[in-house]
């Protein structure tokens, strides 16, 4: 048993520093999703189903969705600011 | 670049390490002292307020109080989050949309309609059988109320923004969450009636292993549910707002 | 006694219904509906402090008051004594002030702000109350995500949200850290209650490098709120680009209520430690404390941005408060809750000057308001009655708490506390009579050097109305303030010392909490207890901080005139440190948050070593 | 065995701590830097977690066959990290609305470029 929970915490390990050390936003979405999952499946693993419910709803799903959208804002503004030098640049 | 912040930052890393060496050795207490809180929780709360999760009766009763802080934690950043994008939202209306989302708002088919709210239903049942059985199994108001928010979700990827300003209104929204919010605060002000201090669990315990077991936990439960829904809806408008509309004179 | 949960419930539902019904009220109504909210809290507030006077108030909340077999507490209490009691009732007061300052000119976009503002002043209540660990970090984060959102509130300025930013993410590490550090107590004790965890570790304590450890984790959090040294730089960010009536209660007593926390965790839980931890945090508070104000007082005098500069000298006189916590003595502490009364008030009246300039005269930048500023010589002259408080000379409040914490060092031997005090309340006061002379009297048309580098900031205006004159609900209660700041400490100056007897006493607390007797409550250190009275009078320290004062504004004023050449001689020796230390407060998060990692293995690292 | 955990989950969660707030120091994006707080945030979920754990023991829901008051895992830990899950999402969220804010005015989302205010 005790396996698992040490398997578990390796788990965190890996996924939080991967979370860190993505420097890509868009990929770093993806892996917060994983990393919210390894979260959820260690309070599963250590007997807290709680909290793990609560991880599973929040960390992979809520999060990362408003993530995402920000970062699709963040492009668009991006472009727009972009078009706009360009018509600058022409006139 | 930024060579001395990170000199800084290791020099502090090093640091950092050798306290958590020093605070984090000893344990020395017996065990049941370190143990006491739990144990007090976990053969108190089913005899003391008829509901098997332990934790819900923590979070909703013995600890209620700092629910209702996180509880305007929530609410408050839900605010904020509205503070700061509102300039967008006030200036513009031209809503941009590609043309998959256009040709599904000019003429969404029935069975289009049908799909989502065949979609959409069992997440609402799901999510109010998870706010409404906090007592009894894993769950309630907090995990509850994401899975609620995510039905409104489901009504954006299936029908675009445009219908989901449409059928979600905004000011409504807003006045569920103060409801949620507020709720859980007159909850608490109902002990005032009978003379006890604010939050006591003044409501008839029901039977244990049913929905109306444990009083005002499941209350505050569905209060929290609400406030936690309509705090994540309100989020997802804003955001989907910010990006889904034009960039406006500044 | 239902009356002791109201300072939180009453502001947290009344910001429910603001928020709800929002689009239906009329400004007007938002207006009273708030200034009626802040009020009443701040009446009960009033009236738990004369009911605390004797012993500690607890509340069960729940009514989950320990068993009479097991004196376990499994609920979370208020303990309310007079020090609690009395800065609830400060915030309250200031909320007031804010509210009254903001009465229909003050920009609201339909009820965020009122609600935003009532759910910080249930935080700022619920964390003087509380005596629960967990809910104390509880209430901390909402006045963090209430004050973040309160300090973007005008999102369409850039400074604003990076002011916004660092505070949020400075304070957000934090209290993380804070988090684990209530984690590592609740491991040990395996309790919340901070009187419960005080009386465990009293009774087998887990080894001094522990508790070392964990009251420095927890407390961290604390630290950068009240922005000791080197966790101070998202202060200044976020306070330059607040709106004035969030300024006052930042600078007025948010910051503040960072020390308190630390002092009340300090006395509850860790007073029971081993001598030597004691010793630890006493050297560690005076380092952070000296360093924290000297630096403030040198960035304060080296601004230009009237609300920079107010809260730089917020820091630096956080960090005399900071010296007379570290004495540890009862006459001290009194004196040290009376200088942060005084200066709270005093703060809040001189922020409210600077929300009165941007009303009138659309900035609060010294060289940018010209000549016009002759059109407001009242307030010009009130804000020279604050710098005169701020100077800590009589008849203000912050007087009577200096002279205690003076007193007491000096019975403690510690010489180098008079000469810190003298100039650091010279150059804050200077500070602000050189931006007085220059905006409202006309003095020193040429610029100082002295201000060379720093940022100049343009804010918007943050008022409707006509600009032409200074409406009452501005002006009044900027003087009343003022007139609080010399009338409380007459009232409050003799019982103070007994009031933080009772807080350093864990006996008194601890008791009043787990309803036990006296002697089984667990003892409290050694307190260095000197009598105040036996020590050499104040007067010629007074004396230098006001001549101190009059040469370094004039200093700041008149750099570039011919005739004195001293002057500029001292002037250039003095802005050459700050040249030097100017980019340590790049405005850059990342730096921001290394320094914190720095600072808390520093302190760590010196307490460990100070414990061998 | 018990303490082997516990050890284990201490340096899990002080190794998180490290690597966020290194992330939040070395960050160039400021959605990176939202992220890497959410690193930071879980260290304390990791030591709450180990510390409420008890080996052998089962969750604190006394339903199928856990007679009520049998012992069982820590349960105040668990409602403690239950609301803040939820509550720090809503951080980040205000957090992520300012970035979107600041990537508007400023025309970038890199922390180090965004500093009006010096000295």
């Amino acid at each position: 048993m005790a396996i698992l929970q040490l398997g578990v915490l390796a788990l965190v390990v890996i996924a939080g520093t991967a979370l860190v050390l993505t420097r890509d936003v868009r990929s770093q979405s993806i892996v917060l999703s994983l990393f919210g999952l390894i979260l959820a499946l260690m309070f599963m693993v250590f007997q807290a189903p709680d909290v793990a419910l609560s991880q599973i709803v929040v960390g992979a799903v809520g999060l990362p969705l408003m993530v995402l959208l920000a970062i699709a804002k963040l492009r668009r503004d991006h472009q727009e600011l972009e078009q706009e030098h360009k018509r600058k640049g022409r006139t | 670049m930024h060579r001395p912040r990170l000199v800084l930052f290791f020099a502090g890393a090093m640091g950092f390490v050798c306290l958590f060496v020093f605070g984090f050795t000893p344990l020395r207490h017996p065990r049941d002292i370190r143990n006491r809180y739990a144990q007090q929780i976990n053969t108190r709360t089913f005899a003391e307020r008829n509901i098997t999760d332990a934790v819900s009766a923590v979070n909703f009763d013995y600890r209620g109080f700092d629910t209702l802080g996180e509880e305007f934690i929530l609410f408050v950043s839900v605010l904020g989050s509205l503070l700061l994008l509102r300039m967008e939202a006030e200036r513009k209306e031209g809503i941009l949309m590609d043309a998959a989302e256009r040709s599904r708002d000019l003429g969404a088919s029935d069975a289009m309609g049908l799909w989502i709210l065949a979609m959409v239903a069992p997440k609402l049942v799901f999510g109010i059988y998870i706010v409404t059985h906090g007592q009894l199994t894993p769950g309630g108001g907090f995990q509850g109320g994401v899975i609620l928010a995510t039905a409104a979700l489901i009504i954006y990827c299936g029908k675009g923004f445009p219908i989901f300003r449409k059928m979600l209104s905004h000011s409504a929204i807003e006045i569920l969450e103060a409801l949620g919010a507020g709720g859980f605060v007159a909850i608490g002000m109902l002990a005032f009636l009978w003379h006890r201090p604010f939050l006591t669990n003044v409501l008839p315990l029901g039977k244990a292993h049913e929905l109306t077991s444990g009083g005002t936990i499941a209350l505050i439960s569905l209060a929290t549910g609400l406030e936690v829904s309509a705090g994540f809806v309100l989020l997802l408008y804003a955001f989907l707002q910010e990006t889904l509309t034009e960039r406006g004179e500044d | 006694m239902q009356m002791a949960a109201l300072p939180v419930v009453i502001p947290l539902i009344v910001a429910a219904f603001l928020a709800g019904a929002g689009d239906f009220l009329h400004r007007r109504a938002l207006d009273v509906i708030a200034l009626a909210t802040s009020a009443s809290v701040l009446g009960i507030c009033i009236d738990l402090l004369s009911l605390s006077r004797r012993a500690p108030i607890v509340y069960w909340l729940g009514g989950w008051q320990p068993s009479p077999q097991s004196h376990f507490p499994v609920g979370i209490c208020f303990a309310i004594d007079p020090f609690g009691a009395g800065l609830a009732a400060l915030v309250s007061l200031l909320v007031l002030a804010a509210f009254t300052f903001s009465w229909s000119y003050f920009e609201s976009i339909k009820s965020l702000y009122h609600a935003l503002m009532l759910a910080f002043l249930a935080a700022m209540c619920g964390l003087c109350l509380t005596g629960d660990l967990f809910n104390l970090f509880v209430w901390f984060e909402l006045m963090t995500a209430a004050g973040v959102a309160l300090c973007g509130y005008k999102s369409e300025e850039s400074q604003s949200l990076q002011g916004a930013l660092n505070f949020a993410v400075t304070n957000t590490i934090a209290a993380f850290l804070s988090l684990a550090g209530i984690a590592l107590l609740y491991a040990e004790t395996g309790s919340l209650n901070m009187a419960e965890v005080g009386s465990t570790l009293a009774t087998s304590s887990p080894g001094t490098p522990f508790l070392a450890v964990a009251f420095l984790f927890v407390v961290a959090g604390f630290l950068v709120k009240s922005a000791c040294f080197p966790f101070h730089f998202w202060l200044a960010d976020a306070h330059a680009v607040a709106p004035t009536p969030v300024c006052i209660l930042f600078s007025g007593v948010m910051v503040e209520l960072g020390l308190y926390a630390v002092a009340r965790i300090y006395w509850v839980i860790f007073a029971g430690s081993p001598q030597q931890l004691h010793h630890g945090v006493r050297t560690i508070f005076m380092i952070m404390g000296a360093l924290t104000a000297l630096l403030g007082a040198l960035f304060c005098y080296g601004q230009r941005h009237l609300k920079r500069l107010l809260a730089f000298s917020t820091m630096s006189h956080l960090g005399l408060m900071l010296l007379g916590f570290a004495l540890l003595a009862p006459a001290a502490l009194g004196g040290t809750a009376i200088y942060l009364l005084g200066h709270g008030l005093i703060k809040a009246s001189l922020f409210i000057g600077a929300g009165i300039l941007l009303h009138r005269f659309g900035s609060v930048d010294e060289y940018d308001i010209g000549r016009t500023g002759r059109h407001a010589i009242p307030i010009g002259l009130m804000m020279i009655l604050g710098a005169w408080g701020l100077a800590g000379l009589p008849p203000f409040a912050t007087y009577f708490g200096e002279d205690q914490m003076e007193r007491i060092a000096a019975a403690q031997h510690l010489g180098w506390y008079p000469p810190i005090f003298i100039v650091v309340e010279a150059m804050t006061a200077a500070a602000v009579l050189r931006f007085t002379g220059r905006v409202f009297f006309d003095l020193g048309h040429a610029r100082s050097n002295v201000t060379s580098g720093a940022p100049h900031i343009h804010m918007k205006v943050e008022t409707h109305g006509k600009h032409s004159r200074v409406p009452a609900f501005m002006w009044i209660p900027m003087a009343l303030l003022l007139v609080g700041a010399m009338l409380v400490a007459f009232p409050l100056r003799h019982p103070a010392e007994h009031y933080a007897r009772q807080f350093q006493n864990p006996k008194i607390y601890g008791s009043a909490v787990l309803q036990i007797t006296q002697s089984q409550a667990a003892a409290g250190p050694k307190l260095h207890d000197e009598n105040p009275d036996e020590s050499p009078s104040t007067f010629w320290s007074r004396i230098a901080v006001l001549l101190a004062m009059l040469g370094v504004a004039s200093l700041g004023l008149f750099t570039r005139s011919r005739v004195a050449s001293l002057p500029k001689v001292l002037a250039i020796a003095a802005s050459a440190p700050l040249r030097f230390l100017r980019p340590l407060q790049s405005g850059r998060v990342g730096d921001y948050v290394a320094w914190f990692a720095f600072g808390i293995a520093a302190y760590g690292a010196a307490m460990l070593l100070l414990l061998r | 065995m018990a303490n082997a955990f516990t050890y284990a989950g201490y340096a899990t969660a002080a190794w998180l701590f490290l690597i966020g707030l290194y992330g939040v120091v070395t960050s160039r994006h400021l959605v990176h830097l939202c992220l890497s707080l959410t690193v930071i945030q879980a260290s304390t979920y990791v030591l709450f977690t180990v510390i409420g754990y008890r080996q052998g023991l089962p969750a604190p829901i006394f339903t199928d066959g856990i007679k009520p008051g049998a012992a069982a895992v820590d349960p105040v830990v668990q409602a403690l990290m239950l609301t803040d899950i939820v509550v720090e999402a809503t951080v980040v969220a205000l957090l992520l609305a300012i970035t979107v804010r600041i990537h508007r005015r400023a025309g970038t989302a890199d922390p180090n470029s965004v500093n009006i205010m010096q000295g």
